[in-house]
């Protein structure tokens, strides 16, 4: 290594995360719902450095007086992902990201079919029918599933684009319930991975991206914090802090401890 | 000069003068064209479709993009 | 809240790190040794934009060849916090930290007094009555401890200016075995709370922050990583997104689901 | 001229030409002596101190900064 | 609670697990693979005092020198539960179901069909359709899956008798990596919900049991541990100490301590 | 290995617990406060099958109305322990010791010697110093401490008769709150080490023993259940099944899987 | 007296002399009917049909009960 | 006869006939010998020494088991 050392940035240098054909250089991906106002969610955005954000798709206010949540959003620097949020049979589903791509203009879509508005954990079954379907439609397919590694799978071959494992349920803030299979997920497949759904905490983003896996997408999180803003900006870290962790290859872990400091050159012991 | 048309939209029972396209409805409802998608009868109608004329007893979905996660 | 968004930057903001009359900004704290070359050393220092250095009191090199490893050390950014590393004794230590002191001219140290060389931990006893006089010297004594959080009172009660506890073994990479204890310790304490030893991954650092600590130290776990320098820069990141995730207030835990998306102004639903 | 004595220094001995003061013995070894501590028999020698005339069997520990966690 | 004393026997009262029209007093269910040898697993089943055990389909040895496995199980006390282990097809895993109901004269199965030789994970989907065959040929079906809590519901809905969730992959000692998952299954099903596969301890079955859940299957935690007999009689007390902590309804979790002894009637305290 | 199987019971086989000249076949101490009533308490210890029990030293009852809790406990079968629970200096700490042995004719002592009210947690400084005095005067001193495995080896050197870290604080059913520490105290200690404080289920207490500790004490987890006598009989059972695991040596854990059933042998797969 | 057959037994060809049940078979090969369950040419062969006489080229699995988890 | 003395036991004052011994005071409050024990002035009073007599100004602690963890 030379004497010119190497700076942050280089230290950071990272290949893009790839969708379909969208590339993005934050691997942070956010929602836009339950922020205490529009203003706020866009400062948020700044300040967590994202480049796509979901958007859910509802009837629109016919007496007119809504602004527009796309107002708030820089469209020139974050790619709308419409998503089928609160759908629970796979037509639902379907009209939904039909729905969405006509408004959007863009055929991207974060598949979510639920299974109960109890749980809201995503339906394995019907998550892979919809799935086949919007391929087959010509969409690209985020797909929310849960952790179960061969149901990961069974997505990528029916054709999504990425896969989106829970870390827990949506909302929950209980992290990573279960990081072995969200790396074995990530160890079988050949599209990203995201983890998506139940991150509390900026370690929950870090411990995550240790994991191997390609991005992580959270909404309550941010939009709940005490203070949004800053926990955005905290993400950002999390999400660098993890990713280029992943990168950098970590110490193995040792049952005992190893000096860090040189065991030669000590002064002579005082006798005891 | 024909007879109004009742129709729903949004899940709202609303009479209307015939004939009206989906483009007169939403200019009439002050909707903003490029931001929304429209259900005509649980099918997608595409905006290339918007010069078609309702008819009575349709049902539209009109949707929009709003926060969400 | 204003149209005028906050950055990223102001919603960063956050008073400095104070032990005795030194400030820093920087809430990280490196190590000097094990790094394969003092080039990569400073480009780690660098990239972690740390203001604070440990570095161990050894016999001087006599045949006058070693370089010294202060030439890799930018004197006028980063502050030297001399260590009592390898002591085994309350003599060794004090000896040590005042030869520390001597050829540093500065009152910092950081006090180490093991129980032996096997597990490497840190005696309570001996490291409470070592503290008690260093302070009687003058010292500004940082003091390495167990997670006890009883012990950690004393030593604030002795006068210790920084109370340090493990997250695990030195080097061990275990990260932080009882968060709990560490947050009681940073609970009860008036002084800074740094946790020191044991850290092994970004996250480590992260979820040591969220806790409430004030600093984090560490050495191996950039020193060794496969790729130090980026390791460095991630830890950077992993400090800021603890400290300020704590500062931000994290969500509630909750056992199921709470939906992101608005339960309203759905499309109506598909007969099933 | 008085006869040559002999010093331990970093545990080695070495015998030295006398009287010689413990800054001559730094210069004659060509170690600088801002980043360096000494202690003289156990006890801290002070840099004020470095003028002393070094006796015979006296005990030396000099030291400096190395690389540590 | 009147003088004379409940004695440890009917403090451990409890109701039988059922499945299909079956009765087992006995919550553990054993394997019958890997033993150093049949009297070993005879002992083992003895300490454990199971009451159903596991059996592989295999091809007979056509020189006839093998013993019979049989001989070796008690079935006066032990009920057979033949398995389709390593059949990666819906199809191989009916035949085999066929072929062990026709050898054994029981309509009970175990059913896997897993992804691949390597994770040794079950595939959802397979395992789902394999179920609804074979529930309509008059099945019993266990059926080993995933922790998806949605995809549980659906074998049950497809008619499973009992749902058996991994706590981790088959024979990996990991033990329970997701307990809230199986904590959700169990409560959303009617049909008892067994922990089949990755229990590595005595602990693990205990934290199985103190979930809820009605039994535990497992088979290489002691067939492969050093001691065999003596860890089969700790899982039988295992499975006892999950399964009536979960009935007796343990203390609540306080972040702080709470005094065993009282407050009051203290000797006068020493003037410090 | 004979065709005559092994009982559970020779499977069982243990050497006794050895405090002092005191032996216990149980390795599981119980305590006397918080049940609902003396009945349920002697009960408990009956399920537990405990042999000795911890007594607190407090006023007597001078209107003389109180009944003594000595006679719901079975002296010939159960061993006191009088404790010196609540006490916050040394010196009242060696009061409550003479005492306790002057009332029970025993030199048993179980020593507690806590910080403050607050947190209930044990002063290590005052510990080690009640220690040696208490042994000087001939008492047999089991000590209640921290995790602090430095701080065990001290309390051995003092000349305890027994070490009891804590699990986590009494009474908050916390578990064990960092296992690797009880794990290092146990492998560097050669006095008998006891888990005490802080346990709240029976899986706790199986995790305890196959760390390879010698006992646990435990009084709220079963006092305050909601069935406090089927709650002794469960952690009865997991002491049993924690301390047969930790002879018994359990399976290694392995990141991916292993077939419990033959690979070979299989009917011809179906043609896919 | 009829040719003998080639069937196949578990993967392996064997020839045998004809007419022969299954059943037959099964006291040729010393294999006790209660415990073992037979497959013929990939269906599943009931104990009720095991005088059913064996034909040139039939292939059988003939599977019992091992260890397993 | 002697005057009355008062003693503190337990916290609280008494006034009691004298002469007095520990054991008759124990009688007197009907208390078993056998599961208690006294401190007498902050120090311990062995069982051997319950015959001797209090004086006034005395402070006893008579403690016994109670429930505990």
């Amino acid at each position: 290594m030379s004497r010119r050392d190497p700076s942050p940035e280089s230290a950071l240098s990272d290949e893009p995360l790839r969708i379909g054909r969208h590339e993005f250089r934050s691997r942070l991906l956010l929602g836009t719902g339950k922020y205490p106002s529009h203003d706020v969610m866009r400062a948020c955005h700044e300040a967590a450095a994202t480049e796509c954000v979901t958007v859910a798709v509802r009837r629109v206010d016919l007496s007119g007086r809504e602004k527009s949540l796309l107002d708030w959003i820089d469209r020139g620097r974050i790619t709308l992902l419409p998503n089928t949020a609160g759908c629970f049979t796979v037509e639902d589903a379907l009209r939904t990201a039909r729905l969405g791509r006509e408004a959007g203009l863009s055929e991207l879509v974060k598949l979510e079919v639920l299974a109960d508005p109890g749980t809201l954990l995503p339906d394995p079954v019907a998550t892979l029918e919809a799935t086949r379907q919007l391929v087959k439609e010509g969409f690209v397919v985020l797909a929310y599933c849960s952790d179960d590694p061969i149901l990961a799978r069974h997505l990528e071959q029916a054709g999504a684009a990425a896969v989106m494992p829970l870390g827990s349920p949506i909302g929950s803030g209980q992290g990573i319930n279960n990081p072995r299979n969200i790396r074995l997920i990530k160890d079988s497949l050949r599209v990203p991975v995201l983890v998506d759904a139940g991150v509390g905490t900026p370690s929950d983003v870090t411990l995550a991206f240790e994991l191997g896996i390609d991005g992580v997408l959270l909404n309550s999180a941010i939009a709940l914090a005490r203070d949004p803003v800053r926990m955005a900006a905290a993400m950002h870290h999390a999400a660098l802090a993890g990713r280029h962790g992943f990168l950098a290859g970590r110490i193995a872990v040792t049952e005992h401890g190893r000096a860090s400091s040189p065991e030669s050159g000590k002064i002579a012991a005082a006798t005891r | 000069m024909s007879a109004p048309i009742t129709i729903e939209i949004n899940g709202e029972a609303r009479t209307l003068r015939a004939p009206l396209t989906v483009r007169e409805l939403l200019t009439e409802l002050a909707l903003p064209v490029e931001r929304l998608a429209i259900e005509l009868n649980r099918g997608l109608l595409p905006r290339t479709e918007f010069e078609r004329a309702l008819a009575d007893g349709d049902r539209l979905e009109i949707v929009t993009f709003v926060g969400g996660g």
